[in-house]
C-alpha cells in the first residue's frame, strides 16, 4: 500500500500523501536522530554481549557509516521505511535474535565487482 | 411328455404344401378391419397346434430342404419379396414382433431403420447365432431341426431391410448345429433360393455361416460383428450404432435367430395373425426352454403372455416334487434376476409383465429351481460365468464383476459382515448402467434379484457360519 | 637455603645436560623447554627419548627430534609422526618397556623405514568419490594412437 | 488395420471410424458452417457446438474438465475407462420429423430413441455426440457416484506403491482419485498381479499397475503405425502386452509413456531418478533432426534429468521421437569442458581460456583470405554461424562451408524455395498425393513421418516413394530405385504421371541424402521440373508449395540462410592454412585432405570426429545449455533456451568466436545476445522471426535456373542413409555418446533381452 501511494506522490508532486509516520522532514530527522542514539548507545552493550573482535569504537564508525550511506534521501516517507528499518535491526541486536556472524556481516568487504567487459565476462566464467 | 404327446398333430398340419391361412394373407393387404382381433384377450395359452410356427423342433422329421418344403417353408417366397420391403416392414410392424434375443426392441422399427437412402455402401444382416446364455436352448433348436426357416427368414429379412447379404454367426460349440445350417444354405443356394436372383425374384442375396470362438460376449451385438470382422471380440462403443457403422463399416441390424426365423410365417400368415397372440406389445408366439428342478425340462413354442406356472405345469411337468417345493425361478436366461415363488405364482411371461415383476424375459429360458437348491451358490456361479466371460475391456464390468464374484463365493461361505450384503448390492448398481455393453448389467441383476427377495437366506447363512466360528473358538 | 642450592644444582644440571650456554638456549628456542632426564634410547633416526620421573605422569617421558630424518630438515619443523611405532607405545605410556631392552616384535606390515603423516601434502589420502560423475568428459586419445 | 475403405468415409459428417469425431476432429479438414450448430447446456450454461462434437468437447469448451483416462484427443476413442460418465437431462423432444431419413440426422435420431430407452443411464461423455437442448450435469449426484464407483472399481486392482512410483506427482490417477475418488477403500480381497514385460530399453513396464485404458494399444496403432502391442486375455485377466516377448520397436515408442495415466509405462533411463516436482522445467527445441520439435527440458541441479514434448501444432503435436526424448544422456557423456591445445608430442593438453583464445587469435591472425576456412556441422546455432560468418569475412575470407551438401547449380541456395520444406509439415494434412523422392522420412524426421501417416490414415492421402524400398508406417506404391525413374515422370511416359495429373494438392518431397550425391543437381533439377509440372496441372492456387526438401540437420536452413556455401568440395580443392571446424563431425574433411603445417581448430561439445584431429579445441555449449536460434526444415526459426550451465570450462559458441575476434583485433561488433540477433536480423530478418515461418517463392524462376543443370545422372539407386530403426538411433555426436540409444541400437539388433535390465523393482 505504501509504495503504491509513493508512486501517486511522485507522479503528482502537489498531491498530498499520506505519511508513515513523519508529517515533515524535521521531524523524519527527529526520529533518525533518535535511532542514531539508540544505536550508538547499543553498540557498547553490543561488543560484550556478542564478543565481538571489535572495538566500540570501530563499532560506532560502522553505524555512523551506515546513517551515511543514506544520507541523501530526503523523502520523509522513505526515512521513515528506512528508520523502521534500523529499528528492527537494532530490535534484533538487543534481543540477540541476531547471531554474530550476522553482525559481522556489516563489517564484511564488498564483494569484488563484476566484469563489465565482454572479454573478462568471458574468463570469469558463465554470464548469462 | 406333454409337449412331445402333440407331435402328429403338428405334422399333419405342416406337411400341407400350405395351410389356407398363410395363401390368403399374401393376397391382401393387411389393414385393421378384422373386428374379431381386436377382442381383448384375457387367457392365454396353450397355443393350438396349426398355430405352431417351428414344427420341427423336435426333430422327429427331415431337416432337410425336402422336409423343409413339406412344413410350408420356402412357400410363395418369391412373392412375399415381391411385395416390397415396405409390405414386409408393415406386416412385421403390425405383428408387434419384438427381438426375441433378450432386448425386445421392436423389431420392425428396427428394421426400418435400415431404410435410409443408400449411400454407395451395402447394408448386410448378421444373424446373432451366438446363443450362449446360461439355460437357453432355442436357437439351437432352429437351426438343427429347422434350418431352413433361419435361411428364408435371413432372405425375407434381408429384403426388408435391402441387405445385400447375411451373416450367420453362430457359437463356436454348435458344431452340428452349423454342420446342419451349412447344409441348409448350401441346399438353397443349389435351389436357387438364395444366391443370385433369389428365388427367382431378381433379388440378389448371400448367406454366410460363420462360426464364432466360445465367447459368451460375442452373442452382444457389437462384439459379434468385431469377431465377424476378424478381430477381437469386444463390444463397441454406441454410437454409432450398427445400422449407422457395423460390419465392416457397413449399415447392419443385427437380429436373433428366433426373430429372423418367424419373419417367413408372419408374411405368409400375416403380422395380425401373429399379434392375435398374447398382450397387447408382447404379441406373438416364443420358444420357452424350460431347465432346472422340473420334472420334464423341454424347449416349447408357446403363446405370449402365458402364465408362468401353467407353462412349468403343462409343457414341463411341473416343478420336481410338486409346486409348492418351488423356491424361485430364473425367467429369461441367467442375466435376469430370480423371482421367488410368491412372484411365480401368478406372473405372466412377457416383457412387460415381468418388467413389472422386477425381472425380465430375456431370452425366454426358464430355470425353475426347488427348495433343495443353494440359492445364493447358484447366484455366486452365475457371478462367476459372467466373471470368466467379461472382455476386460471396460473398467465397471471388469474390475466389479470380479469383485463381486469374490464377495459371492463368500457369503457362500457365510464368511462376511451382514453390511457387505448393502455393499455388494452397492457394487451391482456401480456396475450397472456404466458399461459399454449388457454384460456388466447382466452380471449385477442377479445379485440384485437375490439380495432383492432372499436376503433372509443369506443373514441366515452368516449368523450360520458366525456361530460356528464362535463355537469353534470356544472350544 | 638449601632451596636456593637445589636450585643451582638443577641449572648447573640443565647447563650441563643440554651442552653449555650455547646448547641450552638452543633447545629453548627449539623445543620451548628446559628438561633434562635420563636418556632412555635413541632410535635409528637420531630421536633421543628422555624420562624423568620427577615430572607428574604425562609429562614424564618426552623426544628430543633428530635434526634431519627421512632426508627432510627437521631442525624447526617437527611433527610428532616423527616418532616411530616402537617408541610410539613407550612414549604414549601404553608400555613401560622401551624398545631398547623389549625389542618389538618385526611385523610385515610395520615400515621399515618410518613415515611421516601424509597429511596435508600431496600424498595425502584422498576418499574417492562414490557419487555419480555428472559430466564425464572427452578424453583425447594419446598422441601417435591414430 | 484401421484405414477404412472409402466407402465407409463417404458417410457425411463425424462418423468416421471408431473414433466418431474426435480422432478425426483434430485433422484440419474444411470447417462447417456456424449456421448448423447445436445448442446445448454445461451445468445449465448455453454454448453452441457443431453437431457431433461429444460430450465431452462440448463441456471443454465451456471450460468444465471432464474425469478421463481411456480419452486421449488424438487417439480414437475407446471409451472403456467410463470415468467421464456424466448424467444428461434432455430437453422435451424437438425432433424435426423432416429431418429423419438424411444420414446423419437419423443418426441423432435414433441416439434420441435409444437414450430415452436407457434413460436414467449416464453416458459415456467421451463417445457420447450432443443433441439439440441437452444439459449435461456435470457435477450431479448421479454423476459423482458414477465416477465414484469407477474409481473405487480401479483403485480396487491398481497397486498402492505411489511413493516408488515414477509417475508420482504426474499421475491422472492419483489426481483423480483425489478429486473424484471416495476417501476410503471397501475392498478386502487380494489384489491381482501381472507380470512385468521386457519391451526394450526405453520402456519399463510395471504392467500390475495398468488400468487397461489401451492408450498406448491405440497409439501405437493409430500414430506410430505399429500393431505391436494389444491386449492378450479377457475379464480380469486381460493384459496389455505385445502378444510375444518382443520390442516395441518404433521410432515414436516414447510417447506412450507420456500418454499412460498411470506409472504402468514409464522411462526407463529416468526411473527413479527424479520427481516431477523437484526439477525445472525449460521450454526449448530439440536439434536432433531437422523437423525442430518443441521440447521440455526438467533438470535438477544442473543436469538434465529427461525430456518431454511440448505441444505445438504446427510442428511436432504433442509427440517426440525417441531420440529426442531419450538421447539426453549423450550431453553427459564425450563432453569437451576445458579448452586444449597440442603440445610439441602431439598430444592435446588441457589449458586455459587465455592461453587458447590467443594462440587462435595469432594463427588467424596470420592468415587471411583463402588462407582460412570454417566448416559447420549440423548442431550449430544461428548466432555461432553469424558470429563465424562475420569473423572470416573481416579476414577477408569467405570459405565458409557446411558439412551437408546441397547442389550449387542452377539457382542453387540463392533462392530459398529450393531448399525449404515449403509445404510445411501441418501441409501435409491438407494434401492428397505425395511422392517421396530418396528418403525415410519415417528416420530422418519421425515426426513429419507421423503426419503423413496422419493424413493417410484420415485424408486418403496417397504416398509414392523413388528411392530404396523402405519400410514407412503407411502404404506407399514404390515407382523404382533409380533417379532415371524421375526422367520418366519429367517425361510423362511413367504410369504414375496419371495419379500426378489427376492429384488436386500434390506435394513432392526431396530427401537430402540424395543432394550428396554426385549427381545432386541434376535431381533437384529433376525433382524441381516434376513439381512445376505437377502444379499447373493440378490448377492449385499460389499458396499451395509442392517442391519440397526434407533436411536431416539442424542448422542447415539457418546456415544456408546466413550464405554459407553447402559442401566441403571448395575446401577440398583449396585447402587452407587455418581450419575452422564449428561442431563438424561428420568427417567430411579429414587431415590427409590439407597440407601438413596448417592449423585445425575444432569448437564444440562433443569428442566425436572432429577433435581428435584438431590441435586446438574450444569447448563449445550444447542445444541444452546456450539460447540459440534454430531454423527447421521448413523455415521455421525457433529457440532453444538454457536448462543447464554448460559443464566445466565451455561457453556458449558465439562467445567464443566474439573472444577470439577481440584478441585477434578484429572485434565483432556484438557483445551481447541481443545485439547477435540485430546482427541476425540485418543479414535474415527470418531467423529472429521465432516460430514464424518467412514463405519462400520463385518456385517457377528455380526450375528455369535448374534446367540449365547441365549433369548426367547416376545410375546408382538412391539409397537413404537411415534404411532400418538400427540406423535412425545414432546419426550425430551426441546421439553417439548415450548410452541408452546404444542399447536401443544393442536391442534392436541382438533382440530386447540382451539388453541388461537393472534388478531393481
Amino acid at each position: 500500500m505504501a509504495s503504491a501511494a509513493a508512486t501517486r506522490g511522485t507522479s503528482a508532486a502537489v498531491k498530498v500523501v499520506k505519511p508513515i509516520f513523519s508529517r515533515d522532514l524535521d521531524e523524519a530527522k527527529r526520529r533518525v536522530r533518535e535511532l542514531y542514539r539508540a544505536w550508538y548507545r547499543e553498540v557498547p552493550n553490543t561488543v560484550a554481549l556478542f564478543q565481538l573482535d571489535i572495538s566500540v569504537r570501530q563499532g560506532r564508525d560502522k553505524v555512523r557509516e551506515m546513517f551515511n550511506k543514506n544520507k541523501h534521501v530526503t523523502d520523509p516517507r522513505v526515512i521513515d521505511m528506512l528508520v523502521i528499518k534500523g529499528k528492527m535491526e537494532l530490535q534484533e541486536t538487543i534481543n540477540v535474535w541476531k547471531q554474530k556472524t550476522h553482525i559481522m556481516r556489516y563489517f564484511h568487504e564488498t564483494e569484488t565487482p563484476r566484469p563489465t567487459d565482454f572479454l573478462s565476462k568471458f574468463y570469469a566464467g558463465h554470464d548469462p | 411328455a406333454f409337449g412331445l404327446a402333440r407331435f402328429p398333430q403338428q405334422c399333419a398340419r405342416g406337411r400341407g404344401p400350405a395351410s389356407s391361412s398363410a395363401s390368403s394373407c399374401l393376397d391382401r393387404q393387411t389393414d385393421i378391419s378384422d373386428s374379431s382381433l381386436l377382442v381383448k384377450k384375457t387367457k392365454f395359452g396353450p397355443l393350438s397346434d396349426q398355430d405352431r410356427i417351428f414344427t420341427n423342433l423336435y426333430g422327429r422329421h427331415d431337416w432337410s430342404l425336402k422336409g423343409a418344403l413339406s412344413r410350408g417353408d420356402w412357400y410363395k417366397t418369391k412373392e412375399i419379396l415381391l411385395k416390397g420391403a415396405d409390405w414386409i416392414l408393415n406386416e412385421i410392424k403390425i405383428s408387434g414382433l419384438r427381438g426375441r434375443g433378450g432386448a425386445g426392441f421392436p423389431t420392425g422399427m428396427k428394421w426400418s431403420f435400415m431404410n435410409k437412402p443408400n449411400d454407395g455402401r451395402p447394408k448386410y444382416l448378421v444373424v446373432n447365432a451366438d446363443e450362449g446364455e446360461p439355460g437357453t436352448c432355442k436357437d439351437r433348436e432352429i437351426m438343427r431341426h429347422d434350418p431352413h426357416k433361419l435361411v428364408e427368414g435371413c432372405l425375407v429379412a434381408g429384403r426388408a431391410m435391402g441387405a445385400r447379404a447375411a451373416y450367420i454367426y453362430i457359437r463356436g460349440e454348435f458344431y452340428n448345429e452349423s454342420s446342419n445350417l451349412q447344409v441348409a444354405v448350401n441346399e438353397a443356394y443349389t435351389a436357387g433360393l438364395i444366391g443370385r436372383n433369389a428365388c427367382g425374384s431378381g433379388y440378389d442375396f448371400d448367406v454366410f455361416v460363420m462360426r464364432g470362438a466360445g465367447a459368451y460376449i460375442c452373442g452382444e451385438e457389437t462384439a459379434l460383428i468385431e469377431s465377424i470382422e476378424g478381430k477381437q471380440g469386444k463390444p463397441r462403443l454406441k454410437p454409432p450404432f450398427p445400422a449407422d457403422i457395423g460390419v465392416f463399416g457397413c449399415p447392419t441390424t443385427v437380429a436373433n435367430v428366433e426373430t429372423v426365423a418367424v419373419a417367413p410365417t408372419i408374411c405368409r400368415r400375416s403380422g395380425l395373425w401373429f399379434a392375435s397372440f398374447g398382450r397387447e406389445r408382447n404379441s406373438g408366439t416364443k420358444l420357452f426352454n424350460i431347465s432346472g428342478h422340473v420334472n420334464n425340462p423341454c424347449t416349447v413354442e408357446e403363446e405370449m403372455s402365458i402364465l408362468l406356472k401353467d407353462l412349468i405345469e403343462r409343457h414341463a411337468g411341473g416343478v420336481r416334487g410338486g409346486w409348492d417345493n418351488l423356491l424361485g425361478v430364473i425367467p429369461g436366461g441367467s442375466s435376469t434376476p430370480v423371482i421367488p415363488k410368491s412372484v411365480c405364482d401368478d406372473v405372466m411371461m412377457d416383457f412387460d409383465a415381468l418388467i413389472e415383476a422386477e425381472t425380465a424375459l430375456g431370452t425366454a429360458a426358464i430355470i425353475v429351481m426347488d427348495k433343495s437348491t443353494d440359492i445364493i451358490r447358484a447366484i455366486a456361479r452365475l457371478v462367476e460365468f459372467y466373471k470368466h466371460e467379461s472382455c476386460g475391456q471396460c473398467t465397471p464390468c471388469r474390475e466389479g464383476v470380479d469383485w463381486m464374484s469374490k464377495m459371492m463365493w463368500q457369503f457362500v461361505q457365510g464368511d462376511a459382515q451382514y453390511s457387505e450384503i448393502d455393499m455388494i448390492w452397492e457394487i451391482s448398481k456401480q456396475i450397472e448402467g456404466h458399461t459399454i455393453c449388457a454384460l456388466g448389467d447382466g452380471a449385477a441383476w442377479p445379485v440384485q434379484g437375490l439380495i432383492r427377495h432372499f436376503r433372509p437366506v443369506m443373514e441366515s447363512r452368516l449368523g450360520q457360519f458366525q456361530k460356528e466360528k464362535n463355537q469353534q473358538t470356544t472350544t | 637455603m638449601a632451596e636456593y642450592i637445589q636450585v643451582f644444582r638443577r641449572a648447573l644440571g640443565q647447563l650441563g645436560g643440554h651442552g653449555g650456554i650455547r646448547g641450552l638456549f638452543y633447545q629453548l628456542f627449539r623445543v620451548n623447554d628446559l628438561k633434562t632426564g635420563a636418556l632412555i634410547g635413541v632410535d635409528k633416526y637420531g630421536n633421543k627419548y628422555y624420562e624423568d620421573k620427577r615430572y607428574f605422569f604425562g609429562r614424564h617421558r618426552w623426544v628430543i627430534y633428530t635434526e634431519e630424518m627421512n632426508g627432510k630438515r627437521t631442525v624447526w619443523d617437527v611433527d610428532g609422526s616423527m616418532v616411530p611405532s616402537e617408541w610410539h607405545r613407550w612414549l604414549h605410556c601404553m608400555t613401560d618397556d622401551p624398545p631398547t631392552t623389549h625389542p618389538p616384535v618385526s611385523r610385515k606390515f610395520l615400515a621399515e623405514t618410518h613415515k611421516f603423516n601424509v597429511s596435508g601434502t600431496r600424498e595425502q589420502y584422498v576418499p574417492y568419490s562414490t557419487t555419480r560423475k555428472k559430466i564425464h568428459e572427452w578424453v583425447p586419445p594419446k598422441a601417435g594412437s591414430q | 488395420m484401421l484405414r477404412l475403405p472409402v466407402v465407409s468415409r463417404a458417410l457425411s459428417g463425424v462418423a468416421h471410424t471408431k473414433g466418431y469425431g474426435a480422432a478425426a476432429g483434430n485433422v484440419r479438414t474444411a470447417a462447417t458452417t456456424a449456421s448448423n450448430l447445436v445448442e446445448v447446456f454445461v451445468d445449465g450454461k448455453p454454448v453452441l457446438v457443431e453437431p457431433g462434437t461429444t460430450v465431452l468437447q462440448a463441456c471443454e469448451k465451456v471450460g468444465v474438465q471432464i474425469p478421463r483416462f481411456c480419452y486421449h484427443e488424438r487417439l480414437s476413442v475407446a471409451g472403456n475407462c467410463r470415468m467421464c460418465l456424466v448424467e444428461i437431462e434432455k430437453a422435451p423432444k424437438v425432433l424435426n420429423i423432416n429431418s429423419v431419413g438424411k444420414s446423419t440426422h437419423w443418426l441423432l435420431w435414433l441416439a434420441v430413441m435409444v437414450l430415452e430407452d436407457l434413460n436414467p443411464v449416464p453416458v459415456a461423455a467421451c463417445a457420447m455426440p450432443v443433441m439439440k437442448g441437452w444439459n449435461i450435469l456435470t457435477n450431479s449426484e448421479k454423476t459423482k457416484k458414477a465416477r465414484e464407483g469407477v474409481m473405487e472399481f480401479l483403485l480396487a486392482n491398481h497397486p498402492l506403491d505411489c511413493p516408488i512410483c515414477d509417475q508420482g506427482g504426474e499421475c491422472d490417477l492419483q489426481d483423480q482419485s483425489m478429486m473424484f475418488g471416495s476417501d476410503r477403500s471397501r475392498f478386502t480381497e487380494g489384489k491381482r498381479a501381472v507380470e512385468d514385460k521386457n519391451i526394450g530399453p526405453l520402456i519399463k513396464t510395471i504392467m500390475t499397475r495398468c488400468i487397461q485404458c489401451t492408450r498406448c494399444i491405440r497409439f501405437a496403432s493409430e500414430i506410430a503405425g505399429v500393431d505391436d502391442l494389444g491386449t492378450t486375455g479377457r475379464g480380469n485377466e486381460m493384459q496389455v502386452g505385445t502378444y510375444v516377448e518382443k520390442m516395441f520397436m518404433s521410432e515414436l515408442s516414447g510417447n506412450v509413456i507420456d500418454i499412460c495415466p498411470v506409472g504402468a509405462l514409464t522411462s526407463k533411463p529416468y526411473a527413479f531418478t527424479a520427481r516431477p516436482w523437484e526439477t525445472r522445467k525449460t521450454e526449448s527445441i530439440d536439434v536432433l533432426d531437422a523437423v525442430g520439435s518443441n521440447i521440455v527440458v526438467s533438470t535438477r541441479g544442473g543436469e538434465v534429468m529427461r525430456i518431454l514434448p511440448r505441444l505445438n501444432e504446427d510442428v511436432n503435436e504433442e509427440w517426440i521421437s525417441d531420440k529426442t526424448r531419450f538421447a539426453y544422456d549423450g550431453l553427459k557423456r564425450q563432453r569437451l569442458t576445458q579448452p586444449m591445445v597440442k603440445d610439441i608430442s602431439g598430444q592435446l593438453v588441457p589449458t586455459s581460456w587465455e592461453d587458447v583464445l590467443t594462440r587462435v587469435a595469432g594463427a588467424l591472425q596470420g592468415a587471411q583470405g583463402k588462407d582460412v576456412a570454417a566448416i559447420v556441422g549440423g548442431l550449430v546455432d544461428a548466432e555461432a554461424l553469424i558470429a563465424l560468418k562475420d569473423l572470416l569475412n573481416q579476414l577477408n575470407s569467405d570459405n565458409l562451408c557446411t558439412e551437408e551438401v546441397f547442389p550449387m547449380a542452377g539457382a542453387g541456395t540463392d533462392l530459398r524455395s529450393n531448399y525449404l520444406l515449403n509445404t510445411r509439415i501441418s501441409g501435409i494434412e491438407e494434401a492428397d498425393l505425395l511422392l517421396l523422392v530418396g528418403t525415410n522420412p519415417r528416420y530422418e524426421a519421425p515426426l513429419f513421418s507421423a503426419r503423413v501417416r496422419k493424413s493417410w490414415l484420415h485424408n486418403d492421402l496417397q504416398v509414392a516413394l523413388v528411392g530404396r524400398k523402405v519400410d514407412l508406417s503407411y502404404t506407399y506404391e514404390h515407382l523404382g530405385e533409380s533417379a532415371q525413374v524421375l526422367q520418366e515422370i519429367v517425361a510423362g511416359t511413367h504410369p504414375f504421371c496419371k495419379n500426378l495429373a489427376q492429384a488436386k494438392h500434390p506435394v513432392v518431397v526431396l530427401g537430402s541424402a540424395c543432394l550428396q550425391r554426385d549427381d545432386g543437381a541434376a535431381v533437384h533439377s529433376l525433382v524441381s521440373t516434376i513439381a512445376q509440372n505437377v502444379r499447373v496441372t493440378s490448377g492449385v492456387q499460389d499458396s499451395w508449395k509442392v517442391l519440397n526438401v526434407l533436411h536431416r540437420v539442424a542448422s542447415q536452413v539457418a546456415a544456408l540462410d546466413l550464405g554459407y556455401k553447402a559442401g566441403v568440395e571448395a575446401i577440398r580443392n583449396n585447402p587452407p592454412k587455418v581450419l575452422f571446424l564449428l561442431g563438424a563431425d561428420g568427417g567430411c574433411v579429414t587431415r590427409q585432405d590439407l597440407p601438413k603445417n596448417s592449423l585445425i581448430i575444432y569448437q564444440g561439445h562433443h569428442g566425436d570426429i572432429g577433435a581428435p584431429m584438431a590441435d586446438i579445441i574450444l569447448p563449445g555449449a550444447a542445444y541444452t545449455e546456450k539460447c540459440g536460434t534454430y531454423v527447421n526444415t521448413e523455415g521455421r526459426a525457433q529457440q532453444t533456451r538454457v536448462a543447464v550451465t554448460s559443464p566445466g570450462m565451455a561457453r556458449e559458441d558465439w562467445k567464443i568466436i566474439r573472444a577470439i575476434s577481440e584478441l585477434a583485433g578484429i572485434t565483432l561488433p556484438y557483445d551481447t545476445l541481443d545485439e547477435v540477433r540485430n546482427r541476425l536480423a540485418e543479414v535474415a530478418p527470418n531467423l529472429v522471426r521465432y516460430d514464424d515461418v518467412e514463405e519462400a517463392n520463385y518456385f517457377k524462376q528455380a526450375n528455369e535456373l535448374s534446367k540449365a543443370v547441365n549433369q548426367t545422372l547416376l545410375s546408382e539407386p538412391l539409397v537413404p542413409p537411415q534404411l532400418t530403426v538400427r540406423d535412425f538411433y545414432m546419426t550425430d555426436p551426441i546421439s553417439r555418446a548415450s548410452q541408452t540409444m546404444a542399447k536401443c541400437v544393442k536391442a534392436v539388433t541382438e533382440g530386447a533381452q540382451a539388453v541388461e535390465e537393472p534388478s531393481i523393482c
